[in-house]
């Protein structure tokens, strides 16, 4: 095995153990972390099956965004929805054998996750020129837009530019997922689109980009407002 | 009036998103609270030595107290939805009134302290240590917050500055800088029993003469018994309710509605307040010793049930809180605190009150959705019967009622512009200011409907905008308490 | 463990699960710390074993040659023996143990056969 | 926290400018307050003035507004026995303005 990809793979499995270890590590401290008291935002449902389903609907289309600022809504929503299908559309260099309806997806996929930059580029123009983005925006809020950019117009250069032998970074790919690693395609705008994807996974866990987990938690989006129907004792007792 | 020596915002414009101006509100400061005043609460009576770093210990305590503050801290996106819904920004266009403007001072310290990237970079991070700069910031902005949570409905994470705001105080109060009023209040709760200061032999002649004054107008002997004991309910109320116009009318009505459904209530000396200010401070175990004295009365009075007056934040408290603090109150009847809405919507609906609508005839009626009941309780059975239920009681003693526009009603309603501890006269302007988005809502249909009351159920709402409308040149006699016009048109069978 | 304590815990466990999916798909097939699986192609027994280029260069780009050469020859009415799929046919002959094995590999779908028939 | 001139003598007032002692509390005190508020004090003033000292003398607290306008009313005639007649006198409200003036705490609450 060459050294560069003996590199390559022992970033990768350093990434993964951050993010995943990180992520997990983030996740269960909100968890963990007590509410003494009920503080759900109302009126809110007071069912477990009911707090579900309206969070399923809400964030499903990012409600409160949505009543919130419509041209942030615009740009934030696609930029999601696109994140979904290029999640589709490398899904197939991950797993073996590739399922015929993602096979079917791939145009599709490709087609949506291909408009990538134009949100991403929308939301930073957002921050330059609003006096109120521009106000509360810092390096970190545009280091992680500029990210995503060169993550996706380096994918777009592999898809477009400079095409890659695909069968060689499934390969890699896969070796890595079986941690039976082989050895890494040499090909230019792959390594720098896999080093920038192994950052992003890097920075994740420590930025703010855990909001796509921390959603999920949120006391005031996610308590059951059942004050009425129940007692609710202070988990950490007396304070 | 005073002529006012700051611009009054034009209510044409006070919906509109206004362009940023840095340190806008800088110059509006609270009065810190004296030594004696602070020791009273055991916080220390001034700054305490080495209080950057137990700022930043305390903050560290807190993030791991409670889960909201350590999310809220962490996962905020800077997406800037929140951005514009703040009364306080939209009043004074000072950007750290922007919700996520104000949850950033205390985030960068929280970086700085707490997270890698901070520590690792720094200012390029956004991450600041504590110093004197940043408590000058927190000792004003957190004091430009009416912990609202408007902000919240509108945060794809439901980030709730309230949560931050109350935390950050905590902080200050910890390190020996406290704000004046709340703590001035706090601490007269706990020597006199209510946040005026009114001694027993005071209420107790406050109450003699509204029953004389009921009597007189009315002919009904409608009774204000104190410290009854064996009396079916408590009624805790706003002392407030005990002192203000128009509050006192209120009270009158909710008298007059126990008189008119032959239920025997009492309140009480020793907790002659619903008002809980260890909220707006932040302090959990000020919250839960204020509302301890309503449990101990309730006991020592040996109600069945307990039921509250109109107050907004208390409301919360007391529905959300209390059992969790106090209870259970297994010695009750009824064990869950009763809204008087709740328990006058009751009446109405099984037909035990009647009235005399045309009595309200020369008022054409709003209502204003207080922020604390609005987003943080219920009333009722069902979600939003905190909505419906008032609605439905003016519906019932009022002929004319309007509603104001959706985009400032309900979940969505604007602050009064004095709550979360803030309803003080040095803050007058921000006071002012904060108003203006609630106020162009009320004045809009004050022009397009005629109305000329806006009903609501919150002291501070009432004791605001009584105070702020005239800036408007809208009269102070518009805002009025829902029992006020459940007391003008209930008929007592008398007379 | 209070409820939401309980739920916070799931969800968190959700969304890692979530990412992980596709690594579990993996592993389930072929089990870990085994040689990825890799297609394997019956290579032609004719001719002289060489391909119009270099064998990494038609990994990487078998498709824009053909793309190409489509436009050139229909649109443009050029005459393009050496890039032409037809030729293709020549040394691979059978489509199934040859481009069906990659593009099956990878999930790709060329839309070649569309019109050329290749058995 | 600040002091005010009366006939020489310097009075500690608080943040608000509300007597810190109210032994401290004079006619000449209450003229000197009044002008601060811009108030000129005129024997209606003085009606108010008095009986919240009264009241307060008895109860240690302010009355509540009812109860003020309704011993004003009975005094000075019933026309006079509203809010709007005191707002008239102390326009930055008698609870607040006429509490100040009359060397009382001021109210603080949801007020």
């Amino acid at each position: 095995m060459s050294a560069l990809t003996l590199f390559y793979v022992g970033t990768s499995y350093l990434c993964a153990a951050v993010f995943f270890g990180g992520l997990s590590y983030r996740l269960a401290g909100y968890a963990a972390t007590p509410s003494p008291l009920r503080i759900p935002l109302t009126p809110q449902a007071t069912t477990v099956f009911g707090v579900i389903k309206k969070n399923a609907v809400s964030m499903a289309v990012f409600r409160a965004l949505f009543i919130g600022e419509r041209w942030t809504w615009v740009g934030g929503y696609s930029l999601h929805v696109i994140f979904v299908f290029v999640f589709l559309r490398h899904l197939r260099l991950f797993i073996n054998p590739v399922p015929e309806f993602l096979v079917d997806l791939q145009p599709l996929a490709l087609l949506f996750a291909a408009l990538l930059p134009l949100p991403v580029l929308f939301l930073i123009s957002r921050r330059m020129y609003v006096d109120r983005y521009r106000y509360i925006s810092s390096g970190a809020d545009y280091f992680a837009l500029v990210l995503l950019l060169v993550i996706g117009l380096s994918g777009l250069a592999l898809k477009f530019v400079s095409h890659s032998d695909l069968v060689g970074v499934k390969e890699f790919l896969l070796g890595l997922v079986l941690l039976s690693p082989v050895e890494m395609p040499s090909h230019p705008a792959f390594m720098l689109h896999f080093s920038l994807v192994l950052l992003l996974g890097f920075y994740f866990p420590f930025s703010k980009l855990v909001h796509a987990g921390g959603v999920f938690l949120s006391p005031t989006t996610t308590q059951v407002e059942d004050n009425r129907e129940q007692i609710h004792a202070n988990p950490r007792g007396g304070n | 009036m005073a002529k006012p020596i700051f611009d009054i915002p034009n209510l044409d414009e006070a919906l509109k998103t206004p362009a940023v101006k840095k340190g806008a509100s800088a110059h509006l400061k609270i009065h810190p609270a004296q030594p004696p005043l602070m020791e009273k609460l055991g916080f220390p009576p001034a700054l305490v030595e080495g209080w950057q770093k137990k700022a930043v210990e305390k903050l560290g305590e807190l993030k791991e107290k409670y889960k909201s503050l350590k999310l809220f801290m962490e996962v905020c996106v800077k997406c800037g939805s929140c951005a514009d819904k703040c009364h306080y920004y939209l009043g004074t266009s000072d950007p750290n009134n922007m919700p996520v403007g104000r949850q950033e001072l205390m985030r960068k310290v929280y970086r700085k302290n707490f997270t890698v990237g901070g520590a690792l970079f720094g200012k390029l991070a956004n991450a600041e240590e504590m110093d004197e700069e940043t408590l000058k910031e927190w000792s004003t902005y957190f004091y430009q917050c009416s912990q609202c949570r408007r902000c919240s409905v509108f945060c794809p994470f439901g980030i709730d500055t309230a949560e931050i705001t109350m935390a950050a105080r905590e902080i200050m109060d910890s390190i020996g800088a406290g704000h004046k009023y709340s703590v001035e209040i706090i601490g007269k709760v706990h020597d006199v029993g209510n946040n005026l200061g009114i001694p027993k032999p005071a209420l107790q002649s406050t109450l003699d003469f509204l029953e004389e004054d009921v009597k007189e107008a009315t002919g009904a002997d409608v009774k204000f018994p104190l410290d009854q004991e064996g009396a079916d309910v408590l009624f805790i109320t706003p002392s407030a309710d005990f002192f203000s116009s128009p509050h006192v009318d209120s009270l009158v009505g909710y008298a007059k509605v126990f008189h008119a459904a032959g239920i025997g209530f009492t309140f009480s000396s020793h907790a002659s307040e619903f008002a809980n200010f260890g909220m707006f401070v932040g302090n959990y175990d000020q919250m839960k010793k204020i509302s301890e004295r309503i449990v101990q009365a309730a006991r020592d009075l040996k109600v069945k049930r307990i039921i509250v007056g109109e107050c907004g934040h208390a409301w919360r408290v007391a529905y959300s809180f209390w059992e969790t603090l106090n209870g259970p109150f297994d010695f009750l009847d009824v064990k869950k605190p009763m809204h008087v809405c709740e328990f006058t919507h009751d009446l109405i609906k099984k037909g035990a009150l009647t009235f005399d609508k045309t009595a309200n005839d020369e008022f054409t009626v709003t209502y204003h959705d207080s922020c604390n009941v609005a987003r943080a309780s219920r009333m009722g059975d069902a979600p939003g019967g905190q909505f419906e239920i008032p609605r439905e009681i003016l519906r019932a003693v009022c002929n004319k009622y309007v509603e104001m526009p959706d985009a400032v009603n309900r979940q969505k309603t604007f602050c009064c512009g004095g709550g979360g501890g803030l309803l003080t006269d040095e803050l007058m302007e921000l006071r002012v200011k904060g108003a203006a988005a609630k106020t162009s809502a009320l004045k809009t249909v004050m022009q397009e409907k005629g109305v000329n009351t806006m009903a609501m159920i919150c002291a501070i709402c009432k004791a605001q905008f009584s105070k702020v409308l005239p800036y408007y040149e809208i009269p102070m006699e518009t805002v009025a308490g829902i029992h006020q016009l459940v007391s003008n048109a209930i008929r007592l069978g008398e007379k | 463990m209070n409820g939401e304590k309980f739920s916070g815990l799931a969800v968190a466990a959700a969304v890692m699960l979530l990412v992980a999916l596709p690594l579990l798909y993996s592993a389930t097939g072929n089990g870990l710390f085994h040689k990825p699986p890799k297609p394997e192609l019956v290579l032609p027994v004719g001719g002289d074993g060489k391909c119009v280029e270099p064998t990494d260069f038609m990994r990487s780009n078998h498709m824009k040659l053909l793309v190409h050469a489509r436009d050139r020859i229909v649109r443009g009415g050029e005459l393009l023996p050496k890039y032409h799929i037809e030729g293709c046919k020549n040394c691979h002959v059978k489509r199934a143990e040859f481009c069906d094995r990659c593009h099956g590999y990878a999930g790709v779908r060329p839309d070649c056969f569309e019109c050329h028939n290749l058995p | 926290m600040g002091a005010i001139d009366v006939a020489g003598k310097s009075i500690e007032v608080d943040e608000d400018g509300y007597l810190l002692n109210l032994g401290d509390w004079s006619k000449d005190a209450a003229e000197v307050l009044a002008k601060g508020e811009g108030i000129p004090l005129t024997e209606a003033h003085w009606e108010v003035v008095n009986f919240l000292r009264d009241y307060y003398d008895e109860y240690k607290i302010a009355p509540m507004i009812r109860i003020l306008t309704k011993e004003i009313g009975k005094k000075l005639g019933k026309e006079k026995g509203n809010t709007k007649y005191l707002y008239e006198l102390y326009p930055g409200g008698p609870a607040k303005q006429a509490c100040k003036i009359a060397g009382l705490p001021k109210p603080t609450g949801c007020v």
